[in-house]
């Protein structure tokens, strides 16, 4: 290890630098490190939740089921797919970005807000359903418009208990909805600052955090898509 | 002594070293240093330097300490008379719940972790800060937010669930103010979760030259065990409180019966942090006990890497155990074996580090100034504590137990016994490094005295008070419980004068303390050897760490700044 | 007793002798341990005090073999505890057969208890001595505790399923009852005795008062609530016939099993549809809302009583909560 | 830095992935997709959520290693990750069995 107090380096600081740091290399390990921990505690986040929804479906999967198949199979894989879209193009802001070519980190960014939009509007007409429907639980629900395998209306007590399915659809779509809610503006201001030169390949580590938790966005969706829309219903 | 740095002056102090340098009397000019640095509420309120960031959770958590204090004051009059004659039932149920609120997760959860840690590990590590500065201050700002939503709930009406939150109770019959509470915990948990994420990427990456992970002061693998369970933990409870509230407004049945929700799955959620978090609380004490029976005794600790794994072995296995406090909830009795099981096995880790610490002691130098009498403190308290834990861990005998005064004296002995002696501990060791002033010493070993006496006399008799059956959270309770429930009181308010001192020299100290050098007790660690106060990036260079912490005797320094 | 200092709990069932027995020994550990350590601090911090500055004490860096010592003896001593307390709850959860059975509910702020012979109490229980008795317990609200500290016997109450314990009284005598598990305003006020009688006395006891008994009253519920349209004893109802269901396996639609004790029959009433017995419809209408848990509880009763001719008529309901499908879990 | 024995000036390089690989993963995320959805219209009898599942662990390890770059990256992340899928299978494991307790070992009813 050199030692600093030697004499001062003639190379500036990179601006990026900030003064706790004594190299770019730390900085940016710090930074992608600090990321990955910060994944790791979304991963528990998201636990919780899972864990009720697995043992509810487990002792109510009719209920489940039924509440299931009221959700739109084409929208949930359409989603999938423009959320598959969005961490393409985001890895390629990335790799755009480590490369340093300014106008297409900037295409790419805007490409993925643009997918994320894209998701966020499918999640409000999805949504929108099911308060149409009153399916949103809470005083108002009902479990009218579901029906068994065969087409048959619910029995009372899994029309009762679909509306915990809802609970949980609604908690964790909307627990990552939230996600993408917080993920865009702050792709957008990635998106303004490689614009502005910002990044460039020695210093990009701010779109490349943002790429990760981008992906980490996606992942949590690859998981929700077959548990939540995808209850096969055969008894 | 190999590398070097230029101008910096030799670390002063140390027996055969240079003398320390005369302080000038009528100093011309103080040094600059991160207090005087700049001046004015702004230059608080929006610092990023770690250590004036760990005294402003230094004054809000003496702020909920106080709170929670004058709850516990109140719950000790109410039970001096076996009928609820002084308050409400109703109030009493919130003065419990508002005392296990604020004390669990606004006082002790951040204590140790947010001011000593927080001050302390970068400068133990040879860094100028910790990681991500600005991320520092966020987790104070999200910590003040969340105690606004509680301290909200309080004064406009209170909360009475039990620190617990048990559903169906929180969620469908309680007409207090669970939201907020709910919120306020939920909003907390995030600065728990940053300060622990925060700290883990410092210790990975910012460590001095040199400094490798077996040199590492215990402090900081004690901190590295805490930030695991931070970062992994909580998450699971603020979700879990987040339901919570959603249940109580909305109604949605994930926890009603009535709907098909399940109460014993809130258990599950609510333990499976709720006791990890238990060694939050005690780890980051664990750490500064380390620290203190080391300097107190001028020796290296002994078995040095058992101390330091073990802290990691009772991080992991903590997760593993949240179901003993279900024992007779209806959880499957298979399960619970389980939990038993691994309970005692967590228990083995904490015996390994009391041992290594009283095996410190041997032959050692020991000083019994203030900080070594709170760490002596500690270690008793904290075996009886854990001792009693094993109580608890056991099966058959948890039945009867469980919800009873043994279970309040067994998590007081650790906590209030445990973690608060080893908070005021290090407070007192390292007091003349963060304010650079000394306190009263005899003042000290004073306030130590009564605080281990009072507290024995408080929380000794609840164990007797358990055996015996006395069901906890007990407005009225039968009348041949009182004389045990008087000697609590009575030892009640002699602890409460002996957390009243040190508040008074400390405070007093801050201004009148004569000024302490470097390294007023000639102990060993990085800290140690920059001026107290310390200046704002802490070190003037790169600081070099050439061998193990704490090699007392040999005139291999530990580094070079 | 009411009155002075004591420093113990009564002793008044099998269970408080063992468990005392553990706690005499954790006592004896802690206290040889807490001694210890607070004898070797006390020690060291005096025989090797700071007699002046600069002092410096010779390094000791640490000792595999003590280190191994000390890991080594409190890890079979947690071992040997956890085997015997193990063995303690484990005797505390296996009901004995012929345990006479008695229904605890509770609800917010009292304990009602039903004996099956059908005498009722509030916040009272009368129990002979040395029988083992069994307590099927709900909730009807938030959760409670039945406990017992004379017998050292605690069990939560919980909305939504029923829980059992059990306990054999020893000494004749008044014990407190106490609700362990906060719910609410008056949780200190949910209090009662357990009244342990001498077989005769209780006999007589059980003599007057007795309305009808669970399973009398449970019959009355099966006619006004009309399961008796559908659940007929000649096997011509649109469901399966009742009798000697209880402790039977039943087989369900989709080809798993479950044992029908007293959870599965609850709720078979409140969610009908949860678990189809194989080769009927869903067509049980749920019975939530219209039956109490007491209700409940007396239908069970009921049932259980409905035995083959010939079988053992003291079945034990099966204490665990609400269960997965027993057989294969679903997708 | 420990970590990182470095020349403090130099600039940090990174493993570049080419896009070929990032095509690659995002057509079989594609694939991926589609074949969960067709299996779910399968009857696989009790397979189908296990099935599914691990087509989503497969989808989600493909963007943890090639868009997140784990494959390239330290161990120190691995071992992070790691440590949260294994606490959370706890979890999952510890409140799931008490709900399916009773199959290994039923202790509440020894009368049936
Ligand atoms: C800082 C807090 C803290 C710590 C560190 C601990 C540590 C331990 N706790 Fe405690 N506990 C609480 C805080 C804490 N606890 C709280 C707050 C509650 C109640 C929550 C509520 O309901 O409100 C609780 C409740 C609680 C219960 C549930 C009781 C019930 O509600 O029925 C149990 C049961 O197993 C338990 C066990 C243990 C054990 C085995 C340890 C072990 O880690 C202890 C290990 C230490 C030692 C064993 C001492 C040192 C060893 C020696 C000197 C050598 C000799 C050793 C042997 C022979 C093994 N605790
Ligand atoms: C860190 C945690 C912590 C701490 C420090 C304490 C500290 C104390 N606790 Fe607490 N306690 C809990 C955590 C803690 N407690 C929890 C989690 C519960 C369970 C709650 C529940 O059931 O939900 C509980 C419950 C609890 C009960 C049981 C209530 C019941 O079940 O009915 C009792 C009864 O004696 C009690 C007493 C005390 C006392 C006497 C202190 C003393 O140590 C306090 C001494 C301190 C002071 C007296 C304050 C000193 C004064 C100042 C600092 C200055 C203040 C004043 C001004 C300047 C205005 N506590
Ligand atoms: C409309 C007809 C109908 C009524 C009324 C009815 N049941 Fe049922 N019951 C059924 C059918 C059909 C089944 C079998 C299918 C199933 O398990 O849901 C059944 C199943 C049961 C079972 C499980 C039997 C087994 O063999 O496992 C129990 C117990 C039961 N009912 C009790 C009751 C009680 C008690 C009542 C009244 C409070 C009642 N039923 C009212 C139709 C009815
Ligand atoms: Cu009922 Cu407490
Ligand atoms: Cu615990």
């Amino acid at each position: 290890m050199s030692s600093p107090s030697e004499t001062p380096p003639v190379v500036a600081h990179h601006p990026a630098l900030r003064h706790h740091f004594d190299t770019m290399a730390t900085q940016k390990d710090s930074s992608l490190l600090g990321m990955w921990v910060f994944i790791a505690q979304e991963i528990m986040f998201f636990g919780g939740m899972l864990a009720a929804y697995a043992i509810y479906r487990n002792l109510y999967y009719d209920a489940f089921a039924a509440g299931s198949h009221h959700l739109d199979v084409k929208l949930g894989t359409i989603n999938t797919a423009v959320l598959i879209c969005s961490s393409l193009t985001m890895a390629l802001g990335v790799h755009a970005a480590a490369l340093g070519k300014r106008k297409a980190t900037v295409l790419f960014l805007l490409l993925t807000i643009a997918l994320g939009s894209v998701f966020l509007g499918i999640k409000v007409v999805e949504y929108a359903d099911k308060f149409h429907h009153d399916l949103v639980p809470g005083p108002r629900y009902s479990a009218e418009s579901l029906h068994g395998p065969h087409g048959e209306p619910l029995t009372a007590d899994v029309a009762l208990h679909s509306q915990l399915f809802f609970a949980l659809y609604f908690g964790l779509t909307g627990l990552h909805a939230l996600h993408m809610i917080i993920g865009v503006p702050i792709i957008a201001i990635m998106a303004w600052k490689a614009g502005h030169g910002r990044f460039g390949p020695a210093y990009y580590t701010p779109v490349e955090i943002t790429g990760l938790y981008w992906h980490f966005v996606d992942i949590v969706w690859i998981f929700l898509f077959p548990l939540l829309y995808l209850i096969p219903h055969h008894a | 002594m190999s590398t070097h740095a230029g101008e910096v002056p030799e670390p002063y102090g140390r027996p055969g070293g240079p003398p320390p340098p005369e302080r000038p009397t009528l100093p011309v000019r103080e040094p600059v240093n991160y207090l005087n640095v700049s001046y004015g509420t702004k230059s608080w309120l929006l610092t990023v330097d770690h250590k004036r960031i760990a005294l402003l959770y230094m004054f809000s958590i003496t702020v909920m300490f106080a709170i929670g204090g004058i709850f516990a004051t109140l719950i000790r009059l109410e039970l001096l008379t076996p009928p609820g004659d002084m308050v409400q039932s109703e109030t009493y149920n919130k003065l419990f719940t508002m005392h296990g609120v604020v004390m669990v997760f606004f006082f002790l959860i951040p204590s140790i972790p947010a001011t000593l840690g927080n001050f302390l590990i970068p400068i133990m590590i040879g860094a100028k800060d910790l990681a991500f500065p600005r991320l520092n201050l966020l987790s104070w700002y999200i910590y003040i937010v969340g105690a606004v939503f509680t301290m909200y709930a309080m004064i406009s009406g209170g909360v009475d669930t039990g620190w617990t939150f048990y559903v169906p109770y929180s969620t469908h019959y309680s007409n207090t103010h669970v939201i907020a509470t709910g919120l306020g915990i939920f909003i907390n948990g995030f600065s728990s979760i940053l300060t622990g994420l925060n700290f883990i990427v410092t210790i990975h990456k910012m460590r001095a030259p040199g400094l490798t992970w077996w040199r590492l002061p215990l402090f900081v693998w004690a901190h590295y065990a805490t930030s695991l369970i931070m970062v992994l933990g909580t998450p699971v409870i603020a979700v879990t409180v987040g339901m919570v509230a959603l249940e109580s407004g909305l109604h949605l049945g994930i926890f009603d019966p009535a709907l098909g929700g399940d109460p014993i799955l809130f258990q599950h959620l609510f333990w499976f942090y709720s006791h990890p978090a238990v060694y939050i609380m005690i780890l980051p004490a664990m750490g500064v006990v380390s620290e203190l029976v080391q300097g107190m005794s001028r020796k290296r600790i002994f078995g040095y890497s058992f101390v330091a794994i073990s802290s990691l072995a009772i991080a992991m296995l903590g997760f593993l155990v949240w179901g003993h406090h279900m024992f007779v909830s209806g959880q499957s009795t298979y399960l619970g074996l389980v939990f038993s099981g691994i309970s005692f096995l967590v228990a083995i880790p904490s015996a390994v580090k009391v041992f290594n610490w009283t095996a410190t002691l041997y032959k050692g130098s020991i000083s019994l100034d203030t900080p070594m009498l709170y760490a002596l403190g500690f270690i008793g308290l904290f075996t009886i504590g854990g001792l009693t834990g094993l109580f608890l861990a056991s099966l058959g005998l948890d039945v009867h137990l469980t919800d009873t005064y043994f279970i309040v004296a067994h998590f007081h002995y650790i906590m209030v016994g445990g973690a608060i002696m080893g908070y005021l501990g290090g407070l007192h060791y390292w007091w003349p490094k963060i304010t650079g002033r000394l306190y009263p010493e005899t003042w000290g070993r004073v306030s130590a005295i009564i605080v281990f006496f009072g507290f024995n006399l408080t929380f000794g008799p609840q164990f007797i008070l358990g055996y015996l059956g006395m069901p906890r959270r007990y407005h009225y309770y039968p009348p041949e419980f009182q004389i045990l429930h008087v000697m609590s009181s009575a030892g009640a308010s002699i602890l409460a004068l002996g957390y009243l001192l040190p508040l008074v020299y400390f405070t007093w100290s801050m201004r009148y303390g004569p000024r302490a050098s470097a390294n007023p007790w000639d102990a060993r660690g990085l800290e140690w050897e920059i001026p107290s106060p310390p200046p704002t990036e802490n070190f003037v260079g790169q600081p070099v760490v050439t061998d193990r912490t704490y090699e007392y005797g040999s005139e291999e320094g530990t580094t070079v700044v | 007793m009411f009155s002075g200092f004591p420093l113990f709990p009564q002793q008044a069932s099998t269970f408080a002798v063992r468990v005392d027995a553990l706690y005499f020994f954790l006592i004896g550990i802690s206290a040889f341990f807490s001694t210890l350590i607070a004898t070797l601090l006390v020690v060291f911090a005096v025989r090797f005090r700071r007699r002046g500055p600069g002092e410096l004490p010779p390094p000791i860096h640490g000792s595999i073999a003590l280190e191994l010592t000390w890991t080594v003896i409190p890890l079979v001593i947690s071992l040997g505890t956890f085997v015997w307390s193990a063995d303690i709850f484990v005797a505390s959860r296996r009901v004995p057969p012929g345990a006479m059975a008695v229904n605890v509910v509770g609800k917010r702020w009292m304990w009602k208890t039903q004996h099956m012979t059908g005498q009722r109490e509030i916040n009272e229980l009368h129990v002979p001595v040395g029988v083992p008795v069994k307590l099927t317990m709900t909730s009807e609200d938030v959760i409670h505790s039945f406990f017992v500290p004379a017998f050292r016997m605690k069990q939560d109450a919980v909305p939504g399923r029923y829980t059992t314990a059990w306990f054999e009284a020893t000494k004749v005598g008044e014990y407190h009852l106490f609700c362990a598990e906060y719910c609410g305003t008056k949780h200190s006020q949910m209090i009662g005795s357990i009244k342990v009688m001498e077989p005769a006395a209780f006999q007589t006891w059980l003599a007057g008062g007795a309305t009808g008994s669970p399973a009398q009253e449970g019959e009355k519920l099966f006619q006004s609530l009309a399961c008796i349209t559908c659940h007929r004893a000649d096997s011509q109802g649109r469901g399966p016939r009742l009798e000697g269901l209880f402790g039977r396996t039943v087989r369900l639609t989709g080809g798993a099993t479950v044992v029908a004790d007293a959870d599965y029959i609850r709720e078979s009433i409140l969610t009908p549809t949860a678990k189809v017995v194989d080769g009927y419809q869903p067509i049980m209408p749920t019975f939530q809302g219209l039956v109490s848990e007491e209700g409940v509880m007396q239908l069970i009763a009921y049932i259980q009583s409905l035995q083959q001719p010939g079988a053992e008529a003291t079945v034990v309901p099966g204490a665990g909560g609400i269960k997965l499908q027993e057989g294969v879990p679903k997708r | 830095m420990p970590e990182h024995a470095a020349d403090p000036h130099a600039e940090p390089h990174d493993h570049v992935v080419p896009v070929g690989t990032y095509i690659l993963v995002f057509l079989a995320l594609m694939v991926g997709t589609a074949v969960t959805v067709a299996a779910s219209y399968v009857d696989l009898g009790i397979w189908n959520t296990p099935v599914a599942m691990l087509i989503a662990v497969t989808k989600a390890g493909l963007v943890v290693s090639f868009f997140m770059h784990l494959k390239y990256s330290p161990r120190l992340y691995w071992i992070w990750l790691g440590a949260a899928v294994f606490f959370l299978a706890h979890l999952l494991l510890g409140t799931g069995a008490d709900f399916l307790g009773h199959l290994f070992l039923n202790l509440g009813s020894p009368g049936t």
